[in-house]
């Protein structure tokens, strides 16, 4: 790693100028070995970062299809696209997709893997050979699972409630149970992996309190996904067995309790809302710093809320079965919960915007993404205590505010996150910048189309349309028209990254080990890191984001005269004729 | 911004009210904060701007008061939401007594009304104005969910078990009518509508259209064709409670334990009410009636959902007997019943006699068609809740207990 | 109470790289140089560790992390049982009444008896007596078996006597003299069914935790006789050990829990 | 060596780190906790052969749970290892808890509102 790299940092934005000054590194992680058995039986955490990124974006990519087909077909009341049924397979595939081949495994499985041991300063996962399972096991589980979705077809919904799923619906429910099992495994050998690496894997000097705070985040996560996930993994064995064997568990003709099913089913799934916001907030903590040059408010604060919530994310399940015929009281008992559980989010919110206060603040393509989950996640979240009123959430119940919400969550916050996480983190990965206007244009697109896709769906629960309806009233059907109008953009706004990010592998600028001038420990070795992460395991002296804005004026001028010395030293490149440009990048 | 009128949902019911209120109360709380948070952030973002001539100087790095205040009023206010919206939901849960009874059963995809008169319809529902509606509901197959916008109330309807709920509808007019709960192929297919009619008009309504021989009739026909009659009948050989009266009325029942004898089963008292019936016609075996022995066979397989409401109609249409019987069931003969009595029939006198009598006693006057207690609006337990005691009475009996 | 572990940023952290990296560290922390702090490191050390504490207690840890996974598994269908019994009292003391009491406390007793081999072997392993390691292995991996046999005993009569639920279900067409029994109590078949239901899937699920459990016992017996936990790496023996203990934990609970709902009755029957 | 001020008392056991891993306990240990498991098991059958009614559920589970306990403890070593494995031992019990206590509140608390009154 050439030491200068660190001591000339570039001037944030405009990495293009400088980056002539810096080198791909002769050997990193991506090039160290070739060939397909390299990456296929590779125990390095950041190249399974990478088989995940590929694998997790292209369910992304499927999901994105199916609800591009959803909102095709809702253009119309009475479903002229398709016929219900196949409606109906369309959503469940969409949710199903969406939920556990993409969403839940998304940032752990590509961010995560990637960053945490360097985060610790460590030389991999405490489990590589672990991790490298989980990876197959997600490949096998999401590959069968698309598998059945897309031959066939399943018509339950991805909640799966039985008597539904067990005798009456048609599609392959089985197969596709087994692939929401496997992957289900798979996170929680993620989990585990990261617990132990958190807790056993730390650089010297590395205290719990000078830990980034992405690392607090992906700990709560982690634990969520090893206590709550074994639970899915049974109810899912249960249907199974059901469908398979009529057993009759679930089945209220032969004794069983469907209502037990749906306690087992959300006693995993509401904890796995928070395994898929957490990670993002995880996200948004390390950008917001680094954008607005300040350490993040009440690090603390910050650091236990996202324990706080994945504590007590595991008491308020039962908010999903108010309008069922559970008992009054539990309801009640659930409601008070799902409220608590608003205010350790809010405490991060306003952290974060606090953060702001008397920063330097750059609005680069991260950033940008960055304000947008704090701003649609809090509308989803604050738009989640309509629902945990039970009152209230007995009109809005499987309405379409239902899915307006959960929507700004997941794709207005979690997704946007995992957005920002890959603009942010790229640089590291690849060792190029994309192009930063672009960025921004997608981003702005995203938050616009975004908007005019999901606000509507608000009015429209309100209004009281049911969701998961192939065909819908009339007088709904302006809302519709706009919602769908909206994800023509939204669809625009995520191919729009998808084609910049790839050209920037080959033609985008080098961006050396830090081109945001970032302090965490992933930014001070080379980008990309080395196989081992470190040359040198680093001896933490402090605490993360020492970040400030006078240094950053320093540095500013600093960066000026490097750039001046680089142009001079540029054209007297030139004039030797000497071609730096090429020899930089024949290191790819 | 909900407010504005082409967006108003119309308001049909009493419920629907408060039900606008809390719902834009809450709206207006969170929005508070959205606008809250959106506002700081646009401010500080572009006050900080990198290059924008700022103080920047000794910025904070923590406030110990901000933290507080900021984690304590989101505490204040959803806590404030939390006592309005429950209160409201408790407030909703009892029906009036003088509620008109319907029977709603839900089978992919359709919903088929009964009106107590015997008048059925499909995927339709006619109601009097201003007349309290309880809906006693269940399905033959999968969950549905009955689902009425402008009352802003919503029912998940199960197979195998009973849950009600009840609204005053305030507006005449026709509503939407949907099935909630994704139910199969058809589910966006399951919809109807709900007309709400002068009491007169209503009157008119009844008298036309599709008749069957009222609910209760084709009760009595299936009771004698199952041969319910055999045992309950006056002239039964069998010693098994008549059932006139029954409805609606406490009972005295013994709940069975695992393998303790039923002689050291302490009695309780239930209502009588429709889960009851529908419980020991499917699962005799739950709750027995006190002093009887457990023969009475399970008609699980063999009666549908529909058949059993009319069952039902039908013991409700016994009105009281004089107490002939030996019934278990009838009122006045167990309220009545001094423990030599008790023992005499039952074989023992249970700890708790007192409290059985004096229950019966405060519930034998709701001797009307209104279940003495039964559950509107939000959750009936259905047959999996067996109707354990009262917490008062021998707490042992609840739990997996033996 | 924030104030003392939130560091102020220095002014200079931008342009120095924080952390900062201590010239003194470098050679302690060369890549790739495994190395004990203090007592010297033995066994197979892998890479990406630093010492043979670290490993170790990665490797505990995680296996822990692992038994509470599977507890949260098996804790979905107590969770059914529970729920089940309570619903239908009678119908589980019927069910119950047709295991066979005898078979479950030898089966107990197997099991208990194979988890203090399991333990013994692990101490063998951690004073590095290899022939006693194997021997002890060898004799956990008979005492397995065992306990599988027995229940497969078990499971073929079940299925004789037509109370395998959704396979082969008829007790109750050939024993008609059961049925007034059942009517006595009212009980409906079906729910006698969801008690076996519930217990096949238990025991099932037991079940094949054993099965894994044999396999990794057997491949561990036979690396243990190639002396491959000498040399200090003893701690697979003891990670295996611990997934053993816990599957007979889940059988110490299924066995009151399953078999004893009717009461023990030596002289003969529940009833 | 990566040892931290948090994770001092955490990762730690009381005493010599050695003894977290490799904790070598007497044969005879082992034979008295087999011995006390096998007492527990007789009482299991007698305790099963009376009838009592509730107090037989109540008195099966709690020596069950006395036998996993001496499992988990002596065999499984737990009572030597580091405070963090005992807490995640702790927490799946916890989480079990969660599960069962919110679950069955839910169908025991049902018929409540239909007690008369
Ligand atoms: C990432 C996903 C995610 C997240 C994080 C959340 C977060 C929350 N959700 Fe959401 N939810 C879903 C995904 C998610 N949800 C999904 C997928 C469904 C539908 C499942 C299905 O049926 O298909 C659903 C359904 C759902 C329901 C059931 C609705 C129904 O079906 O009847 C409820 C009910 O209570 C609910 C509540 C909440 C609450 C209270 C939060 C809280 O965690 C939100 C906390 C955040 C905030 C409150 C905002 C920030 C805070 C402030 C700005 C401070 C000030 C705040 C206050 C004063 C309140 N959600
Ligand atoms: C991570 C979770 C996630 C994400 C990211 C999304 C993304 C989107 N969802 Fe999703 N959605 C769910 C989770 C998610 N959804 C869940 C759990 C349900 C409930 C399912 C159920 O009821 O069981 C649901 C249900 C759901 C419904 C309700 C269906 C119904 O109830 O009838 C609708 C309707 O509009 C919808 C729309 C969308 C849209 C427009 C997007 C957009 O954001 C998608 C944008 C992305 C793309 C469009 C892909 C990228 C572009 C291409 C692939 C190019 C090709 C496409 C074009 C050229 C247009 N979703
Ligand atoms: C074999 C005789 C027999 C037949 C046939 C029978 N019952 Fe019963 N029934 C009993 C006995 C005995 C009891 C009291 C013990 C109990 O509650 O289980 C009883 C109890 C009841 C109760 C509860 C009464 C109370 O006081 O709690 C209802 C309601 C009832 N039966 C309805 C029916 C209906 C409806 C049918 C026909 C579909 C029917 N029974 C058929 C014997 C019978
Ligand atoms: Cu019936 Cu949806
Ligand atoms: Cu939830």
């Amino acid at each position: 790693m050439r030491t200068d790299a660190i001591e000339q940092p570039p001037p944030p934005g405009k990495p293009d100028v400088t980056s002539v000054a810096y080198e791909i590194p002769r050997e990193h992680y991506l090039n160290r070995d070739y060939g397909w058995k390299s990456w296929l039986f590779t125990l390095d955490h950041k190249r399974i970062a990478i088989l995940y990124l590929f694998s997790i974006t292209f369910m992304f990519f499927l999901g994105g299809m199916a609800a591009t087909l959803i909102r095709l077909n809702l253009i119309t009341p009475n479903s002229h696209l398709l016929r219900p049924q196949t409606y109906n397979k369309m959503f469940s595939a969409h949710g199903i997709i969406m939920v556990f081949f993409f969403l839940i495994p998304s940032i752990p499985a590509v961010f995560g893997n990637f960053l945490v041991p360097m985060m610790l300063g460590a030389k991999d996962l405490a489990f590589p050979k672990l991790n490298l399972l989980s990876w197959y096991l997600y490949m096998l589980g999401s590959l069968i699972g698309i598998g059945a979705v897309t031959f066939g077809g399943v018509d339950t919904g991805w909640t799966f409630y039985a008597p539904l799923s067990t005798q009456y619906a048609y599609g392959n429910v089985a197969i596709t149970i087994v692939g929401a099992f496997l992957a289900g495994f798979s996170s929680i050998l993620t989990g585990l992996n990261f617990i132990v690496t958190i807790h056993k894997m730390r650089a010297p000097g590395l205290t719990w309190f000078r830990l980034p705070l992405f690392i607090w985040s992906m700990y709560a996560t982690s634990i969520i996904q090893v206590l709550g996930t074994p639970v899915l993994a049974i109810t899912l064995l249960a249907l199974f067995a059901e469908r398979v064997f009529h057993l009759g568990i679930f089945d209220p003709k032969m004794g069983g309790d469907p209502i037990l099913m749906q306690h087992l089913f959300w006693f995993y799934s509401h904890p796995a809302v928070y395994i898929m916001v957490l990670p993002s907030m995880a996200v948004v903590s390390e950008v917001i710093a680094c954008f607005s040059r300040r350490p993040v408010f009440g690090y603390r604060f910050v650091a236990f809320s996202s324990l706080a919530i994945a504590v007590i994310g595991f008491l308020v399940w039962g908010h999903h079965m108010f309008s069922t015929t559970q008992s009054p009281y539990a309801s009640m008992i659930f409601s008070f919960l799902s409220f608590l559980v608003a205010i350790p989010s809010g405490i991060k919110v306003f952290n974060w915007t606090a953060t702001l206060y008397k920063g330097s603040i750059r609005l680069t393509t991260p950033m940008l993404y960055c304000l947008g989950f704090i701003g649609l996640f809090a509308v989803g979240g604050l738009t989640g205590m309509h629902l945990a009123a039970v009152a209230s959430d007995i009109h809005l119940t499987d309405t379409y505010f239902i899915v307006a919400h959960f929507h700004y969550i997941m794709v207005g916050g979690a997704t946007m996150g995992y957005m920002a996480a890959m603009h942010f983190w790229w640089p590291k990965i690849t060792g190029r910048m994309y192009n930063e206007s672009l960025g921004r244009a997608a981003a702005i697109l995203l938050f616009v189309g975004f908007n005019l896709t999901f606000f509507p769906q608000f009015i429209a629960g309100y209004e009281g349309m049911p969701r998961r309806y192939a065909t819908y009233a009339p007088e709904y059907q302006f809302l519709n028209i706009m919602s769908s109008a909206g994800a023509s953009i939204l669809a625009v706004a995520f191919l729009l990254p998808f084609i910049y990010l790839i050209w920037s592998l080959k033609r985008g600028p080098i961006a050396g080990p830090n081109p945001w001038r970032a302090t965490g420990l992933e930014w001070q070795t080379a980008s990309p890191p080395p196989w081992y992460n470190f040359d040198v395991v680093p001896i933490v002296t402090q605490g993360p984001y020492a970040y400030s804005p006078e240094a950053d004026e320093l540095a500013d001028a600093q960066a000026d005269m490097t750039r001046a010395q680089v142009e001079y030293e540029l054209t007297r490149r030139e004039i030797e004729g000497h071609h730096q440009k090429e020899d930089s990048t024949r290191g790819v | 911004m909900f407010n504005l009128i082409p967006f108003l949902l119309e308001e049909a019911s009493e419920n629907a009210g408060r039900y606008d209120a809390l719902f834009f109360g809450i709206t207006a709380i969170t929005g508070v904060f959205a606008v809250i948070v959106a506002v700081a952030i646009i401010a500080l973002t572009l006050r900080y701007r990198r290059g924008q001539k700022v103080d920047r100087s000794n910025a904070p790095l923590y406030g110990l008061t901000i933290e507080i205040i900021w984690t304590a009023v989101p505490l204040v206010a959803v806590m404030g939401m939390f006592v309005w919206s429950t209160t409201l939901f408790f407030s909703n849960k009892k029906e009036p007594a003088n509620a008109l009874q319907v029977y709603v059963v839900g089978k992919q995809w359709m919903w088929k009304i009964q009106h107590p008169e015997g008048r059925w319809e499909m995927n339709e529902l006619h109601i009097p104005l201003n007349q309290p509606i309880k809906l006693t509901m269940t399905s033959e197959d999968v969950i549905h969910s009955f689902f009425i916008p402008a009352f802003r109330l919503k029912q998940d309807v199960f197979p195998g078990q009973y849950s009600t709920m009840w609204f005053k509808p305030t507006k005449a007019g026709t509503y939407n009518l949907f099935c909630a709960e994704f139910c199969g192929t058809n589910h966006s297919g399951m919809v109807g509508t709900v007309t709400v009619m002068p009491p007169a008009d209503y009157q008119r309504w009844l008298s036309t259209g599709t008749y069957q021989p009222s609910i209760a009739a084709q009760g009595e026909k299936l009771f004698r064709q199952f041969g319910c009659s055999g045992c309950h009948g006056a002239a039964a050989s069998v010693r098994a409670p008549l059932l006139d009266g029954i409805y609606g009325n406490p009972v005295a029942v013994q709940i069975p334990r695992g393998d303790v004898p039923l002689e050291r089963v302490p009695a309780t008292t239930l209502t009588a009410d429709d889960r009851y019936i529908h419980d020991s016609i499917l699962l005799p075996e739950r709750e027995i009636a006190a002093g009887f022995k457990p023969i009475m066979p399970t008609y699980k397989d063999r009666l549908n959902e529909e058949q059993i409401l009319q069952i039902i109609a039908y013991l409700k249409s016994l009105g009281r007997s004089n107490g002939t019987s030996n019934g278990g069931a009838s009122t006045d003969k167990t309220s009545e019943m001094s423990p030599s009595d008790y023992k005499a029939r039952v074989g023992f006198t249970p700890a708790n006699l007192p409290t059985i009598t004096k229950n019966l006693k405060r519930n034998s006057p709701a001797a009307n068609n209104a279940p003495a207690a039964s559950l509107p609006g939000g959750g009936t337990p259905g047959k999996v809740t067996p109707n354990r005691n009262t917490p008062t009475t021998t707490p042992g009996n609840r739990g997996t207990n033996r | 109470m924030v104030s003392e572990t939130q560091n102020t940023p220095d002014p200079n952290a931008a342009s120095v790289p924080a952390p900062a990296v201590e010239a003194a560290s470098l050679t302690a922390h060369a890549p790739d140089a495994p190395h004990g702090d203090g007592h010297e490191s033995h066994g197979p050390l892998h890479h990406h560790f630093d010492d043979m504490e670290q490993q170790r207690e990665s490797n505990t840890l995680g296996m822990w992390l692992f038994l509470g996974t599977e507890a949260m598994m098996f804790g979905g269908l107590f969770l059914a049982y529970s729920l089940y019994r309570w619903m239908y009292p009678w119908a589980f003391h019927e069910g119950s009444s047709h295991l066979n009491i005898t078979l479950g406390t030898i089966n107990t007793f197997v099991l208990l008896f194979s988890s203090l081999t399991m333990a013994l072997a692990v101490r063998c392993a951690g004073i590095k007596d290899r022939k006693w390691l194997v021997r002890f292995l060898i004799l956990t991996w008979i005492l397995g078996a065992a306990f599988l046999i027995v229940k497969g005993f078990e499971w073929t009569a079940d299925y004789h006597e037509g109370l395998v639920p959704g396979m082969n279900w008829f007790y109750y067409n050939e024993h008609p003299a059961a049925l007034p029994r059942l009517a006595e109590h009212g009980i409906s078949q079906q729910n006698v069914m969801m008690y076996f239901v519930v217990y096949f899937c238990m025991t099932g699920l037991h079940a094949a935790h054993m099965i894994v459990g044999l396999a990794l016992v057997g491949w561990f017996t036979f690396l243990a006789a190639k002396g491959r936990f000498g040399g200090g790496n003893d701690q697979p023996v003891e990670i295996l050990g611990l997934y053993w203990h816990l599957i007979d934990i889940i059988w110490i609970f299924l066995f009151p829990l399953l078999y004893l709902i009717a009461g023990f009755h030596p002289g003969g029957g529940g009833h | 060596m990566t040892q931290s001020t948090i994770n001092d008392h955490l990762d730690n056991p009381p005493g010599d780190p050695e003894h977290s891993t490799h904790h070598i306990v007497p044969v005879g240990t082992y034979l008295m906790v087999f011995a006390g498991l096998m007492v527990l098991l007789v009482m299991t059958l007698v305790a099963a052969s009376f009838d009592l009614g509730e107090a037989n559920l109540i008195i099966a589970v709690t020596i069950a749970v006395l036998k996993a306990l001496l499992v988990i403890l002596y065999f499984m070593h737990l009572r030597w290892s580091t405070k963090l494995t005992q807490v995640f031992a702790g927490a799946a019990l916890v989480w079990l808890l969660i599960l069962f206590v919110l679950t069955l509140a839910d169908f025991f608390s049902r018929s409540w509102i239909h007690m008369p009154a």
